[in-house]
Order: structure tokens, then C-alpha cells, then sequence
């Protein structure tokens, strides 16, 4: 057993560290924890495509790095403690995975590379309003006429709709038979007539989240992915596939470490032995979360499927971000209640912490609620 | 020993459920949320007419001379209507306040009559919740006092004609001696005002005093011994806003229970599930136990004893500050995604709750204060 | 609203507390919180017995002392205040108000004034090996031959049946029909040939319950309290009977005024922050559950069936219960850990908290766990 | 990066399974408990010839030189069989402390080969739980040392053939400076234990020593500089508790599980009830965090950075330590009735891991301990 990263990996750290400190820019590091404005967020993510370095979980054919899952993690790490947000997921983590799996040659090569160096945005089209916890259950649908299929239905908790260039949607292709079969994966340009896009504000007060409403929308048969009938298995691949970065250990090292800092500053709460204790408890919690996912990281870099100990990462992942925004929140008094205030004030720890506290509710909700994490891990454990 | 409500305690309560939850409604809410200081003059001016704004007066001054008790029966509707009138912040507190301090009449009857609006300022960046804590200098000048400090998050002040402003005249940053109260013109040159709006609706500002001029009949009361009305008051105010809380945690439980009736995944209502039951009743059992905690201090505020007063009002806030968050969270977990949205009034009462967390003393302030009351 | 007792009732509290001042023997008063040796404890309550107060919520024709329930409670508080043991609640609590309501007069001509005077003790004969949450699945039968029963079976948790001279028991009359149904409730001396006791000892170490097993023993059929299969009607009256003292409040007050004081006494714990937190939010939470108990006996005091708010005192009750002593436990460190030692230590608050801490895991248990707790109310509130 | 075991760790772990739950087991536990000292000598030659008293021993010494990994390997097995021996009191935290002391080979040598037993004396009434509290004072005297103070909890007194005490040669009553350590016989004059069982198992005494003369060859190590080498045994020692711990959680989760499949209440398991389900997923997941906490912890106790290693223990004793009680009064809870018994071993589990808690430090002294050591 050896908890170190090889000397190798401790090079590799120090690279993505410097290039971080020289080139994340200081608009972009949202301190608050929450996606900051489009123009900025495509700019950060432009500038680490051209660096080579966006698409940093896939392999070099198809745009990416090809680092190795250890590089990725630390990569994933360095970024978080530098401050800078996370890259969009859908493109990345979620749509890249299923084309490389399910994607033909052709999709491949007309999707793939734009992903990789930022230039074009995806969002993802799975939940409806009857259809939450209970996915499969979803009734948007998707008939085929000659070489397209016309779609018509209604998304929600569609994240970014607003900044996408286009759409992975899971659609009913067969109303009939048991509610997981039927269902197919299709590629929707989101600048095809008949989508219409209404925002939904978050309880942060920002606008990450839309509806998403189809009316007989046009798309073309080949922007179908795998088979038709297909479209669960590859949602459940999805759902499986990002293990090592689902805990958000070094997101959360950064938020605490911001309130570290907040703290030592503060007179007062720098002597309170109860504010000491109350982030001892939330550090200790996170190193406990570090090194399960460390773990996990050593078996999936051992080409290991991941282990028991993963299951909980999620749970804990988020129940962690949760109490380190409450506890920015209350710790920040009166100074952390004025709300959507000017953005120069959003640079202290506890004038960002409201809206972080309220925007991380969603953590343990989406991807699965924490309730249905369970229920899952309950039948793995044969109950 | 008696817990039920009087008959007048029961009318008022419902003349507020009507107003809060008739009158006013999400849509009101949502409307009052884009007018300037989230304040809307027409229902002052109808809270006036109701008697609301004079309830926690003495009757000498033209109020209604409630009690706790009273004004909490309006306050749990204000709640549970998520009605963002600054009633306590403009009325209970500064009525409170004004009337402990035997202020002129003139005073509380503008305040009675709904034509004036009040802010209290008596917080400061570094008094960490402790109305002791006072920086603010007013230092006698000729037959006047020049104040200079800083207060921060004073709610309402913003909407406010008159604001109130703890000032020390003598003693040390932390001594409870040496605090006077001052009534204060908000336009007065050497006044600041950095308005925000607040967490969950309401408008405060922090206020920067700077050779602020004053003469000697804006002090309210006698000099030095502002400290002790202002605690008091503080505590009616908290008290208040508990019940407030209260209404606002009904209101999450009852939308809850309608969702997990009705809310179908799996072809079967979520409120089928266990954990989901469990769920529910732990937010229900908390709802109870604040409602207890709310009548005790709601009670308790009143004695003549500031320990036991102290003690009551710390007890039900540290209570409900846990409570509350618990109910809020859960509410939004159990609605799921439409529960983060600002589409639904679950969301709101959420941020409510949790501004309520950090406004009138933290938990944490509050449980310090607890403990170092003696009990008896 | 009035929170304080009324003169009256003050004048009895004074008179009660200045009683048990004086009547409290040191060795009763068990400050581990756990029943002490049957000699000590049958000597307290004969000596209540003797004063008229041991069947403390009794009407005087059964030889109780006629209380009100505000009297009652007031009673059961000063006499957890003096640090006495709570008295055996089987015949006075239990059978007491099933007799009354359900036995004939013979049953209680015979049955009640022993108990009032503490000269006859009982034991309670309901849970079975596979009938535990799921009470109604019990299977002691019990089949009539002439003038009397032949019970057959096992109990089993029965506590203190080693001290009993009775113990009521529900026994299947009728196998056949739903499992509710067939239940009757009987009435058997201990001292009856085929009644054989065998000893459960605890995790704190102690010896308070039992398993009985029932082996052909022939109970007079006068002994049959109600009519036949009317034995779950019974035991339903009994579970939503008693309210107002459920919550054991007085008794928590007792256990954490002397955790105060054991933490006032020592230098280090009087002087930590966060030692006082903790004891601040324990005191908070018992008085939450305090003025929730007074709102429920405020109804009962008014002759109104308890409220909602009278839900959660069992749950939260037994929760702080379990808080305070887990505490005791933490806070006393290396002190408490000392296992089972001689008597002249366990009269310091930290020296019993180990076994406090263990005895008290039941109180979440017995009665219906707290889940089934949940249940019910998840029921009530229609769910 | 790597996180699995070698060769050797797993034969040793192995062996030790093997020892723990095939040779031990629950009635063998229970009949330990009816003998003196709640040790059995046969088993403690069994630990001696398995090489297992040697393992956490220098080779020089005559031991194996093993790692606290390969020492938990064998703690963890210990802990989900319920092996009374005092693996940890008499073997581990002597072990490493004469170790670390370079004490000299024949001590050593009767600790590996079984035919002592040992026991550190250094908790005090006073010292709350930080060994560099010591008031035990040894005041020099001639060619040797007079010692008087007051001895907490030392595990396994009343079996020891030597003990090891803590005892300040000079400085203040809090310094690390200044602390002796020396060994002593137990039925030294001037002595005076008071033996009594531990919950959950084991035998400590409290001890009173009284102007007790030893030579100046009992010293072990040099005069005054006995806290360094302390510390760091109490750090073996305490990560090799959480091994233990670990093994009776993970024992509990096993046989929560079962039960949970096997009985049957309203004619189903009861661990189709989605309440219970999920609590079980609960204690899986803290025992799979605790498992990380463990396997980190045995790395780096092995630092030679003192605060690398205080803080990695430190977080490890913490976070086990709600842990361990969380999951122990799960499994209790689940288990109803039978499991506040003593017939089932699931309560000895519990009484075993609530004595964890309060053992070589609380969690709130390595909280503060963790929050007091700067991380880099």
C-alpha cells in the first residue's frame, strides 16, 4: 500500500498546477460554486481546448489528452483547487462516453472533435415532468417518417438548454411493451424549428435550468445512436460510467479551504473552539470521502471495475457539499444574507454562500436523488 | 396552567389567516418582490386599519396594548402567507422598542397609524448578534451628540422614515452600560445607506455614520440606558419572528403531505414509500415541538425577569433555528426538482427560512446566550 | 394561556416535593436511572403504597389517591426530581386501567387495592419469540376444558417476572380467522405448577427481563378479563392510554441536572465551549419536549383526548433519553468506563453512564420501536 | 498510488481470520470473560509462537519488523472475532514505545516470545486524555528516582508483569519536556492498583503510586524526553484500536444484514421494509468510509513528521469514533429485542465499540487535536 502519487504523477501535478495559477482567470474562478456567465464559461472552456486539455477523460483519437485515469483525477483536482468551475458535463463526461461506445464512424467524427475544443455546447434531454426518479417511465415520442423521425414532447431540468448548440434526448420510439424498451437515443440540433425553450430559475435566483418543449420536430434518421429500442442501455451506461470525479473532493477542499481562510480572518470566529470543532468535523468527513475515492480511483486505474466502497460517494459527495455551504452561510451572520448582490461582493466567502447553500439543494436530487441512491445500493446489498 | 388561545387571540389570528392567505397569496408575493424595497403601502396602510400596527402599543399611546401572545396570532399567518410586510422589523420591534423607552406619543402614533416606517439599528460587522457590542459613538457636542459608526444589515431601513440607532454615549465596545437610542432622519447628511435586498425578500441596508449631527431631543429615553429596552424589544422581536418562522414551516409541511399524496413515480403516490413517510413525520413532529417552543416564548417574553425572558426566548430560537432548517431542507428534497425551482412557493419559504436562521440572533448566539443565563 | 400551575396546584407540589425530601431513601434513588434490587425498590413502593400514592392515577374507589392529571404529572416530575426510580408500571399503569375498564367487579375487588398498596406485583405477558413489532402473530394458545384454561407457549422480554406474583397475558383462544381476532386476555399467578421463568440478562449487565414458558398451565376461566377474543381490543386501549408521562421528561431533567453538576465540578469540562454547547442544545431539546408534554396534558387536564402534538413524545423522548446518557457517557471518558463496579461508585454521574448509556438502547425498542412508532403516525397523517 | 495489500499482509490477515473467528468465536469470548483478568494464557502463547507479539518489533530486537499496516492486518480480524487478549495494551502500544525508546533486547525479547505481559501507564485523572499532561512526578534521588501521582484506566494492569510509567523528571505539569518513562514491577512497594473490568472486556486499574523507589536502570529511554516516543506509540496504538474497530463494525453490518434477510415480522423480512433497507445502506457506507480512514491511517502513523502523523490519526480516531457508535447502535436497533441481550454477540459488539470511543482519546480530543496541527 502506498497513499503517495508516483513521482511521475507528482510531475504531471505540478505542470497542470502552474498552468492553472498562469492561465485561470480571475472572472472565471466563481468562488461562489455556481456556473458564472456563458461568455466567461466558454471562454475558459475554449482556452483548456486549445491547451488540449477539455476533453481531458477521453483518449487521444478522439481529441483528448489521453491521460490516464490517475492524471484525470489529478487534472480534475488541480482545476477544483484553483478555483475554476467545472467544464460542462454533457458533452464531456456524458454524451463523448456513449458515442465512443454507441456512435457510429460518421457521428464520431462530426461530433466528437467540436466537443473537445469547446466549441460546441450540448445539454441533455432525459427528465420529463411525469417523469423524474422514474425515468423510464418518459412519454416524448419520437415517430419515424421516411428518413427522420418526428419528435414531440416535453423536457425538464434541462440545464444550459439556453446555451446549447444541441440536445442528447431519450424518446419513446415504441409505445408499446414494457416502459424500459421502446426507448431510443437521438442527436437534436437545437436550432431545428418547432423547440422552444422556457427557463427555469433556481432557488440560488439564477437561470441554469429550462423546459425544453418539442413540436414536431425534425430529425434526421441518422442522428439516431445504436439501435432503435436501445436508448435505456445507454442511459443506464451513463449512469454507471463516472466514478472517480462523482464525489466532488477537491470542489469541496476548495470551499472549505475558503472558509478556512474566512475564519482566520474573522476575530472572533478564529477564537470560537466551536467554529475550530465544526470544521474539524467537515475536514475529517472529507479526507474519510478522499480517500474512498481514492480507492476507487486505484481500482479504475488498475482497470478494476469500482468497488463496494464507491456506492456511497454520491450520498456522501453531496451531503458534504451541503454542509459546507450551510456552514459558510451561517458562519458568514448578516454578512452572508444580502441576496444576488453586485458581483464584486460575491468574492468573499460569505457573501456567495446564500446563493451556494440554496444552488447546491439540487445536489442531492439530481443524477438520482439521494433516496433513490439508496434504494439502489439496498438491492446490492440483497435486501 | 392553561395552553388555548383567547377569544380575541383566536379572532385576530383569523382575521391575519384571511389577509395572509386570501388577500395575499404567492402571486402577491411574487409581486410585491419587483416593487421598490419589497414593500407594498397599500397593505401597510390596510394592516394599519386592521389595528395591527398599534397591537403591541400601550394603550396610552393609542395602541391596542396586545401582548406577545397577541402578536404572535399574527404573525404565524404572515408566515405560513409569506407576507413580506416588514412587520416586525417596522412595527413589533420599534414598537417594542419606543414604548420600553417611554418615547413620545407622537412617535408611536405615526407608527400606529401607518404613516411612518421604522428600522431599528443596532447591529454592527464585528457585534457578532450581541446588542452589547456597540461601536457607535455619540459624543455630546454642544446641547447635541455627533455619532459616527457602522451598522450593518438594519433591516427595512431603506423603506424607513425614522430610523433607531444604538449609540454608546459612555463605556467600553462591549459594555451593556453607556448604550443610548437615537431617532434619526434617514436623509440627515452624514448618513450612508448601502441598500440590499435579503435572502428570501425584504429589504435591509448597512449604514455607514459619519459626523452624524444630531440634537438632543432625538434621544430616545434616557442616555446610557438604552441597552435594556433594546434587549427586551430584541426579544419581542424574536419571538415574533419564531412565530413568523412557524407559519412558513406549517405551510412547508402541509404543501409536502399534499405532494407525497399526490405526486405519483413507480405508478404509485411517493408518500407510499417508507422512507418517505419517516420522512414526513420527523418534519411533523418538528413542527409540533417548534409550535411549543413559539407559545412558551411567545408567554415567557413578557416577564418582568430578563433571565427568564432571556432564557425562553434563546431556548425557542436556538430551537427553531434547527428545526426550521430541518423542515426546509426536507420539503425541498421531498418535492424534488420543481422543490429548487422558484416556481413553486417552496422554494421562497425555503430561502425564508433560512434567512430567519441568521436574522435576530443565530442558533449559535443563542444557545451562548442560553447558557450563560442563569435558569434560576 | 397561562403557563404556570395554578396556587393550588403549586401548594401540592410543595407539599409532594417536601415529602419526598424526606422519604427518599439514598439507596433508592438509583442515580444509573435503572431499577436497583427487588428489596429496595418493593420497600419504595410499599412505602408509597402506605402513603396512598403509589397507584398515583387511580380514582380513590380503587385506592389511588384521586389526582387530576395535572396532580398526577406534577407528582410523577417531583418524584423524578428526588432522584426516586419511576414505579413498576404493569399493574399500576397497565392492568390497573384494563381491569377498571374491561374486569368485572370481582377482577377488581381482587386485583386492584394489592397493587395500590404495592403489595402484589405484576409482570406483563404480550411480546413472543416471532411476535414482536408484529404483536398481533402471537401464538401462546390458550383452550378451555371446563371452568379452565390450559395455556400452552412462551413469552418472551418479560420484564421483572422473576419479581412477579401475576402476570396478564394475551393468549389465541381461536386459531382460525384474521390474527387479530381469537385474542383473549388472561389473568395467571406466577405460582402456578408449569410456569417456568428463564433469565435474560441485558447489555448493561443487569438482570431485568425474562423468558416465560407456559406449559399446560390451568388458569381459572374467571381469570378471563372481557369477553373471549377481545384480547387485541384490550391491548390497543392500553397502548394509547397513558400520554402524559410517556415522554419521561422529569426523569431526563433529573439525569442531565447531574450531568450540569458533574461538569460544574470538574476544571477542565466546566471551562470548554463546546462541553457547554452540547449540554445548551440537550436542555433546549428537553425543553421542546417539556412544553409539548404540558400541551398534551393541558387536553387530558381539560377531560380532550390528547393532540397531534402528543405524536412525537415518545419518539423524541426516548431519543433525548438516550442523548443525555450517551453525554454522560462521553463526557465522563476514561472514568465511565469501568464495568459493573461496587455501589459506592456508581452514585457519581459518570461512574453509572456506562450502564445507563447500554440499559437505555431498549427505550427506542419497547412499547413498539420507534419505527412502528413512524409508522402509525405516517398513518395519521395519511399517508 | 495503491491501496492494496502485499503478499505477507494477506497470509498474516489469513492467519489471523483463521485465529479470530474459526479458533475463537463467541463462546470462547464468553468464557474469557469468567477468567481472571479476562485472559487466557493459551492463547497468548498461541499469539507469541504466530509471531504476532513480535510483528510491530525491530529485527534487531528479535521481532519482524512489521508495519502498522501489517499490524492491522491482524487488529482487524481481532475486532470482528472479539479476541479478548490484549493485543493492543500489551503488545502494540509497549511494542512500538520500547521500540521507539531503543529499550534495551531483553524486554523486547520477553514481549515477543509471550512470556511478559505489559501495561503504559500514562492517562491521569487530570491529564484529559493528552499524555504530555502528566503530574505524576520522579523526583531523583541518590542513584535512582522516587515516583507519586495517580494512574487512570491502565489496560491491562492487573495482568502486567512490567509496566511502563510516565513520569515528569522536570518541567510543568502540561509541558511535553521533562517526561521519564520507566518500567516497573507491579508488586513494587509504593504501589497500589485497583483492578476492575472495562465495558465491553478487558481489565484496567486504576493506580495510586506512593513515594515508590526505583533504580536508576528502570529509566527507559533518556531522562525527560519520554513524550516524543509516547505520542507516537499512543498513534500505533490508536490506529491499531480503529483497525479493531473497524473489524467489530463490519461484523455488525454482517450480522445486521442477516438478520435483516431472515427475520420476518407482518409476514415478510423485515428487511424489505425501505426504512430499515436504507439504514443498513447507511452503516455500509460509514463502514466503507471507516475502512478508508483505517487503511490511511496505518500508512501514514509511520510518518516521520510528527503532525503528518497526529493529524492522520487524529482524523482517523475521530471519524471512527461516530462511526463505529452510529453503526453499533444501528445494529442494536434493528436487531430489537434480542439485541439489547447479552445471549446475542451483536450487544458485546456494541459495549466493545461504545468503551472505542472513550479509549485512546475521545473524538472531541482529536478534533481538537486535528484542528490544533497545521496540515502542511
Amino acid at each position: 500500500m502506498n497513499l503517495d502519487f508516483s513521482p511521475e504523477d507528482q510531475a504531471f501535478r505540478a505542470e497542470v498546477r502552474a498552468w492553472m495559477r498562469d492561465n485561470v482567470p480571475q472572472q472565471v474562478g466563481p468562488s461562489i460554486g455556481i456556473p458564472s456567465h456563458k461568455e466567461t464559461q466558454f471562454a475558459w472552456e475554449r482556452k483548456l481546448g486549445a491547451k488540449g486539455w477539455l476533453a481531458y477523460t477521453w483518449p487521444k483519437e478522439y481529441g483528448g489528452p489521453g491521460w490516464t485515469a490517475t492524471q484525470q483525477y489529478i487534472f480534475d483536482t488541480e482545476r477544483a483547487l484553483a478555483g475554476a468551475p467545472p467544464c460542462g458535463p454533457f458533452g464531456l463526461s456524458m454524451l463523448g462516453p456513449v458515442l465512443m461506445r454507441y456512435g457510429n464512424e460518421a457521428q464520431k467524427q462530426r461530433y466528437l472533435p467540436p466537443i473537445a475544443r469547446g466549441e460546441e455546447f450540448w445539454c441533455q434531454g432525459y427528465s420529463e415532468p411525469g417523469a423524474g426518479s422514474d425515468l423510464a417511465s418518459l412519454k416524448t415520442r419520437a415517430v419515424r417518417e421516411e428518413d427522420h423521425y418526428i419528435v414531440n414532447g416535453q423536457k425538464i431540468w434541462t440545464t444550459q438548454a439556453h446555451w446549447a448548440d444541441f440536445i442528447f434526448c431519450l424518446v419513446r420510439t415504441n409505445p408499446d411493451g414494457p416502459k424500459q424498451q421502446g426507448i431510443s437515443f437521438l442527436l437534436i440540433d437545437m436550432a431545428t424549428p418547432g423547440i422552444e425553450i422556457r427557463p427555469i430559475t433556481t432557488i440560488d435566483g439564477h437561470h441554469h435550468l429550462n423546459e425544453v418543449f418539442l413540436t414536431d420536430v425534425r430529425v434526421p434518421v441518422e442522428n439516431l445512436v445504436g439501435e432503435e429500442g436501445e436508448g435505456w442501455t445507454i442511459a443506464k451506461y451513463l449512469l454507471t460510467h463516472e466514478r472517480t470525479s462523482i464525489a466532488g473532493v477537491a470542489d469541496s477542499y476548495y470551499q472549505l479551504g475558503r472558509l478556512h481562510e474566512a475564519v482566520a480572518d474573522d476575530p472572533v470566529l478564529s477564537q470560537d473552539p466551536v467554529v475550530t470543532r465544526r470544521l474539524a468535523t467537515l475536514e475529517v468527513d472529507l479526507m474519510a470521502l478522499e480517500y474512498t475515492n481514492l480507492r476507487t480511483l486505484d481500482r479504475v486505474a488498475k482497470g478494476q471495475p469500482p468497488g463496494s466502497e464507491s456506492s456511497g460517494l454520491k450520498i456522501k459527495g453531496t451531503e458534504l457539499q451541503q454542509a459546507i455551504s450551510e456552514a459558510q452561510m451561517e458562519l458568514g451572520g448578516l454578512g452572508a444574507l444580502p441576496w444576488l448582490t453586485a458581483a464584486e461582493d460575491v468574492h468573499t466567502v460569505f457573501a456567495g454562500a446564500t446563493q451556494r447553500y440554496n444552488f447546491l439543494r439540487a445536489s442531492s436530487i439530481y443524477g438520482g436523488t439521494n433516496e433513490i441512491q439508496k434504494n439502489v445500493l439496498a438491492k446490492l446489498l440483497q435486501l | 396552567m392553561d395552553f388555548s388561545y383567547s377569544q380575541e387571540q383566536k379572532m385576530l389570528r383569523e382575521s391575519a389567516d384571511k389577509f395572509a392567505n386570501k388577500g395575499y397569496g404567492f402571486e402577491r408575493y411574487k409581486s410585491t418582490l419587483e416593487l421598490p424595497g419589497h414593500c407594498d403601502s397599500t397593505l401597510w396602510s390596510q394592516m394599519a386599519e386592521l389595528g395591527w400596527l398599534g397591537l403591541p402599543l400601550p394603550e396610552e399611546a393609542g395602541g391596542l396594548g396586545g401582548s406577545a401572545l397577541d402578536v404572535s396570532q399574527i404573525c404565524e399567518p404572515l408566515g405560513s402567507g409569506m407576507v413580506l410586510e416588514p412587520y416586525i422589523a417596522s412595527a413589533v420591534l420599534p414598537g417594542r422598542l419606543l414604548s420600553l423607552c417611554e418615547a413620545d406619543t407622537d412617535l408611536l402614533g405615526e407608527l400606529a397609524g401607518g404613516e411612518a416606517q421604522f428600522a431599528v439599528a443596532w447591529a454592527e460587522p464585528d457585534s457578532r448578534e450581541d446588542p452589547a457590542c456597540c461601536t457607535t459613538r455619540a459624543q455630546a457636542d454642544g446641547d447635541g451628540y455627533v455619532l459616527s459608526g457602522h451598522k450593518q444589515c438594519v433591516l427595512n431601513a431603506p423603506n424607513a422614515t425614522t430610523l433607531i440607532v444604538s449609540a454608546r454615549t459612555s463605556g467600553g465596545d462591549h459594555d451593556a452600560d453607556g448604550i443610548s437610542l437615537f431617532a434619526i432622519d434617514p436623509q440627515s447628511a452624514g448618513l450612508a445607506l448601502r441598500p440590499y435586498p435579503v435572502m428570501g425578500g425584504g429589504y435591509a441596508a448597512d449604514i455607514r455614520i459619519d459626523q452624524l449631527r444630531v440634537g438632543a431631543d432625538a434621544m430616545i429615553g434616557s442616555a446610557g440606558n438604552g441597552f435594556a429596552p433594546l434587549d427586551a424589544a430584541l426579544d419581542h422581536a424574536t419571538a415574533a419572528a419564531c412565530a413568523q418562522a412557524l407559519g412558513a414551516m406549517n405551510a412547508l409541511l402541509e404543501r409536502t403531505r399534499e405532494y407525497l399524496r399526490m405526486r405519483k413515480q413507480f405508478d404509485k403516490p411517493i408518500g407510499s414509500f417508507q422512507v418517505l413517510q419517516h420522512r414526513l413525520v420527523d418534519m411533523f413532529i418538528e413542527v409540533e415541538q417548534s409550535r411549543s417552543m413559539v407559545m412558551m416564548s411567545s408567554v415567557r417574553v413578557e416577564s418582568a425577569e430578563p433571565a427568564v425572558r432571556r432564557r425562553a426566548v434563546s431556548a425557542a430560537k436556538a430551537y427553531l433555528g434547527q428545526a426550521s432548517k430541518f423542515v426546509a431542507q426536507q420539503a425541498v428534497q421531498l418535492h424534488g426538482g420543481i422543490g429548487v425551482t422558484e416556481e413553486l412557493d417552496v422554494g421562497h419559504y425555503f430561502r425564508q427560512l433560512s434567512a430567519f436562521g441568521s436574522l435576530y440572533g443565530s442558533r449559535e448566539y443563542h444557545l451562548r446566550r442560553f447558557a450563560a443565563t442563569p435558569s434560576e
